[in-house]
């Protein structure tokens, strides 16, 4: 190439208006490439993330059709919209079915497993106050033996009607729930572990009973405030 | 005493009829374990033991006419790196899988630095970590000892096809023995607070890999090649006594929770690996100081995975992690002064 | 990229540059930290060399049309900023997309920032090359990396899977060894290929070095 | 998350989590600046104190663009924060403190754009981690970036003396050395994953 180095001679430092001139340019330039991005992108975005919601929230929930979003914290149970930022809140969802009428409660649960963090989502039913299902959001457990958490039939049975009953002040539950040693379970708030997959079983355990810990006493007094489902969601058929 | 610090300090030895004339005496001590072994799990486990070797020495072959390096088959240790790999395995592991493993050793543990003597890491334990992390359900799959059809019959995982995934043995297992759990006495420690009594690691009737039940034997192998002047004894009573220490310790914090030193001692492949895989000449450190440090952080690791990990054993682990440590623990450990005999203190 | 003095390159040349001489998996050994993490699978690794090529492309297209006007004191900032304007934007693109590969590729879209091939690419060959010349070496670079990625994620998952974009390759039977889709397989698949090019690289005569350059992120 | 444990998340960022090892961040210089043990716990300590500070830093600014609701600049704002940050740093260091400067100096400009830093900012971010568990993550990141670094520099020194095959050397042996230490490392998978 025939053609010098595009930089300045040396000697010739640039003066500071030029240097903040054209990092005003540029700065323009990328914030209208960002802000159109971010517009362009929000609704699909937004979307996207509902939808993968939902269907999450679904499948632990049969027969929900619309959803929405709380948080419970000492204050109360608001709209996740409202409450974002409420000191030590819990986010959970509350499934309706067709008619409208409350059909489940939906958290998210996590605990460390074997490899990182195991994270559940599972569906609580207030009126028989158990946990009736559960689905994987993410783990990184080890393949053939941590993942049997999603695919182990008699692992999943466990959650058919788990026993998360609170005590007599509402203050936390009556039982812990426990992981207990394959073949072992004798009360309906214990939890058989995979035989060979204890370490991940466990982790499912710990992170529901955390999780349950904190959210049902929060819950149990405002059960009535989740009420019917916003107007939008009575579209889907 | 001066045979065995002039061979470990070098790893570039030269002299190959010393290395040829130890790896045999290692091959013999080794031989008794294989033996009840084959007697303990039968077919299979002579079967694995052979496809092991037979891959861990082809592969050695292979690289070496890769390299256009004359064959180093007749120094023994290849032959060394496939007997200890197999003695690590579960007696049910698919050959296919075993040859995996065999070749792994060989190609990423040893042909990949230069060969004999320029390894970093234990060419048998890279094997078995990569099966490890390669076939999680297959390694941990296990079969009664003693079974009564052991002569007559292959354990059904022994002949998977290459690349397929073995079938469930678990009722197999169950029918071959009666009250079989499926479980290693490590596992049922862990998860079951349960402690196998030390008479089951004695007989050979603990649910362990193939050679990792026979204390006696291990203890006897390593007492020849300590006698004979082929192994560093500190290694093995450093791993083994700092093991006993961190145990002893333990039980004195909690004695309901954790296990006493002989338990931890006799499970799991603490044994053989003091004895035969963390005694690598060229993957321990060459001072003597070092030597000791390498040896108890050996047996602490293990007690740490064992207590406090996800996994039931950490042996296998513990010796990699201390192998890596090596080069550290030469750098910051005063040399043995030249010429220096054995008994002064560094 | 043209070195002072040196005859100038066709298009087609200019190309071919990272695609095959300077390609920065194989031979820079460029752009590691999410080549390993994300190439547990090829679609997950063909997106991300997609994504990074995107970046390449956009960033290495405003820098030469800027290339004039930046101030070379500043001209470092000016980069970053540029190329992390882009990242932000492919991170958005994505989501859009598709959430479930958003959620697999992770933190390592916004990790593309960090890629020394882009700040490489922007500092060596877009500050000094008009636009055309700057976007067909970009494209070759990102083509070079797509590749790279490609390579990978398909090793790791017909080994650790055995499919390939999803579809089983050896029947239901099929034993995955898991260590390809662990931290260690991602180490031992991308050796193995620099292996594999060195050895062919000696076979070839030898007169080449050996794929060893220059590390960096 | 907020339910892991200081001590859980100190262990798991260090072992179970090596960022170099298993979360691949920091490849570059752990490839590149591993070859001598006597430049590899410098680096490590610079790196890790410009992984506080970049931790730091990105808390601020996380709990600004959310405040604001700017999350499309977060990265960009990141990057360019870090990056000014550690220059500050360097000068000040430059200035007040000549012999630190010496040891760690050199080693910050190349580490302003290493992954390990920005995926510390990134991956608390994701993480959703208060102020405590993030300086934590950082100081363990750190920890175990050196802790990778270290080890790999000593075996890289040792095998200099060894007859390693012209094929092997160089970036292909690190990568399989980095391999073997994360096959090592898998061992304390799990570890502190409590009862």
């Amino acid at each position: 190439m025939s053609q010098h180095p595009v930089s300045p001679p040396a000697g010739h430092a640039t003066s500071s208006a030029a240097m903040v001139r054209t990092l005003g340019v540029v700065a323009t330039v990328c914030g209208i490439l960002i802000v159109s991005a971010y517009q362009g992108t929000l609704e699909r975005v937004t979307a996207n993330k509902r939808i993968a919601l939902e269907r999450a929230v679904f499948r632990v929930i049969p027969g929900a059709a619309s959803m929405r979003e709380f948080v419970a914290s000492r204050a109360g149970v608001v709209p996740a919209a409202e409450g974002a930022g409420a000191e030590g809140g819990v986010r959970f969802y509350a499934a309706y079915d067709a008619a409208g009428q409350l059909k489940g409660i939906a958290a998210e649960a996590a605990a460390m497993g074997y490899a990182d963090l195991v994270r559940v989502l599972y569906a609580y039913d207030p009126r028989r106050q158990a946990i009736t299902g559960i689905g994987v959001v993410s783990h990184r457990e080890t393949p053939g033996i941590g993942d049997k958490i999603i695919t182990d039939a008699a692992f999943l049975t466990n959650f058919a009607a788990l026993d998360v009953r609170l005590n007599a002040d509402l203050s936390a539950l009556a039982n812990t729930v426990k992981t207990v040693k394959h073949g072992t379970r004798r009360h309906p708030w214990e939890i058989d572990a995979i035989s060979g997959a204890t370490v991940t079983s466990k982790a499912v355990g710990r992170g529901i009973n955390d999780s349950a810990q904190r959210l049902l006493p929060l819950l149990a007094p405002n059960l009535d405030k989740l009420g019917r489902p916003a107007g939008r969601q009575e579209a889907s058929p | 005493m001066k045979a065995p610090i002039e061979l470990r300090s070098s790893p570039h030895v030269k002299r190959g009829v010393s290395v040829e004339r130890i790896m045999r005496n290692v091959v013999l001590a080794l031989l008794p374990i294989c033996a009840f072994a084959v007697w303990q799990y039968g077919l299979s486990a002579l079967a694995l033991i052979v496809t092991v070797t037979a891959t861990c020495l082809a592969t050695e072959r292979f690289f070496n006419w890769m390299a256009g390096r004359p064959g180093t088959l007749s120094d023994w240790s290849a032959a060394i790196t496939g007997l200890l790999l197999a003695l690590t395995l579960p007696p049910a592991f698919p050959l296919w899988m075993g040859a995996v493993a065999g070749f792994a050793a060989i190609a990423l543990g040893k042909a990949l630095f230069g060969g004999l003597g320029q390894n970093v890491f234990n060419p048998a334990l890279v094997g078995r970590a990569f099966v490890q992390a390669a076939f999680p359900v297959s390694i941990s799959t296990w079969v009664p000892a003693f079974a009564p059809g052991r002569f007559a019959e292959f354990i059904p995982t022994t002949f998977t096809l290459p690349l397929m995934a073995p079938p469930d043995i678990s009722a197999w297992a169950k029918g071959a023995l009666d009250g079989f759990t499926g479980a290693t006495p490590l596992a049922l420690w862990k998860f079951e607070n349960q402690v196998t009594p030390p008479d089951a690691f004695l007989s050979g009737a603990a649910t362990a890999s193939a050679g990792e039940t026979t204390a006696v034997l291990i203890l006897l192998g390593g007492l020849y090649l300590v006698a004979r002047r082929f192994m560093d004894w500190r290694i093995p009573v450093a791993v083994l006594g700092s093991a006993a220490l961190a145990a002893w310790a333990f039980q004195l914090w909690d004695p309901a929770r954790y296990p006493d030193p002989g338990f931890v001692l006799l499970s799991g492949g603490l044994m053989l690996g003091a004895a035969f895989m963390a005694t690598d000449m060229a993957t321990s450190p060459v001072t003597p100081l070092g030597v000791w440090i390498y040896g108890a952080l050996i047996g602490v690791v293990t007690v740490m995975i064992r207590y406090f990990g996800g996994l039931t054993e950490g042996v296998m682990y513990a010796i990699l992690l201390g192998n890596a440590l090596v080069p550290l623990i030469d750098q910051y450990t005063p040399p043995r002064v030249f010429g220096d005999v054995k008994g002064t203190k560094p | 990229m043209a070195l002072p003095g040196q005859q100038e390159l066709t298009h087609l040349e200019e190309f071919m540059e990272g695609v095959w001489k300077q390609n920065p998996v194989f031979v820079m050994v460029l752009g590691m930290c999410p080549t390993l993490a994300v190439s547990v699978s090829a679609v997950n690794a063909l997106a991300m060399g997609l994504a990074t090529t995107f970046v390449l492309l956009g960033s290495t297209l405003l820098v030469s049309l800027m290339r004039k006007a930046v101030p070379k004191e500043v001209r470092i900032a000016t980069y970053i900023v540029i190329i992390a304007t882009f990242v932000t934007v492919v991170d958005y693109l994505i989501a859009a997309i598709s959430l479930e590969l958003y959620e697999a590729l992770g933190a390592f879209i916004q990790l593309i920032v960090v890629n020394c091939i882009i700040l490489g690419r922007a500092e060596a060959h877009a500050s000094k090359n008009p636009p055309l010349r700057a976007a067909t070496n970009a494209l070759g670079m990102g083509l070079g990396f797509c590749i790279g990625l490609f390579a990978l994620g398909a090793v790791r998952e017909i080994l650790g899977a055995g499919k390939l974009f999803g579809v089983a390759l050896f029947g239901p039977d099929f034993q995955p060894w898991v260590v390809m889709v662990l931290p260690p397989g991602g180490f031992f698949v991308l050796g193995g290929w620099l292996l594999l090019f060195n050895w062919l690289r000696r076979r070839q005569g030898g007169a080449l070095k050996p794929a060893e350059g220059h590390v960096h992120g | 998350m907020a339910e892991a444990s200081l001590g859980q998340i100190f262990l798991a960022t260090v072992l179970t989590n090596n960022f170099v090892l298993a979360m691949f961040l920091g490849l570059c210089p752990f490839l590149g600046v591993s070859g001598k043990l006597n430049t590899a716990a410098p680096m490590g300590a610079a790196t890790t104190f410009v992984m506080l500070v970049a931790s730091l830093c990105a808390y601020g600014l996380n709990w600004l663009v959310t405040t604001f609701h700017l999350e499309f600049l977060r990265l960009i704002s990141y990057i360019v924060v870090i990056a000014s940050a550690v220059q500050l740093v360097e000068m000040v260091l430059k200035k007040y403190s000549p012999a630190l400067f010496r040891a760690l100096g050199i080693y910050l400009p190349l580490i302003t754009t290493n992954c390990a830093v920005l995926g510390v900012a990134l991956f608390q971010t994701a993480r959703d981690y208060s102020f405590l568990q993030a300086v934590v993550f950082a100081v363990g990141g750190g920890v175990g970036f050196t802790l990778a670094l270290v080890l790999m520099a000593g075996l890289r020194e040792r095998l200099h003396l060894a007859s390693v095959p012209d094929t092997v050397q160089g970036t292909a042996l690190a990568l399989m050395l980095a391999g073997l230490l994360s096959l090592a490392f898998m061992g304390f998978a799990g570890l502190g994953a409590g009862e």
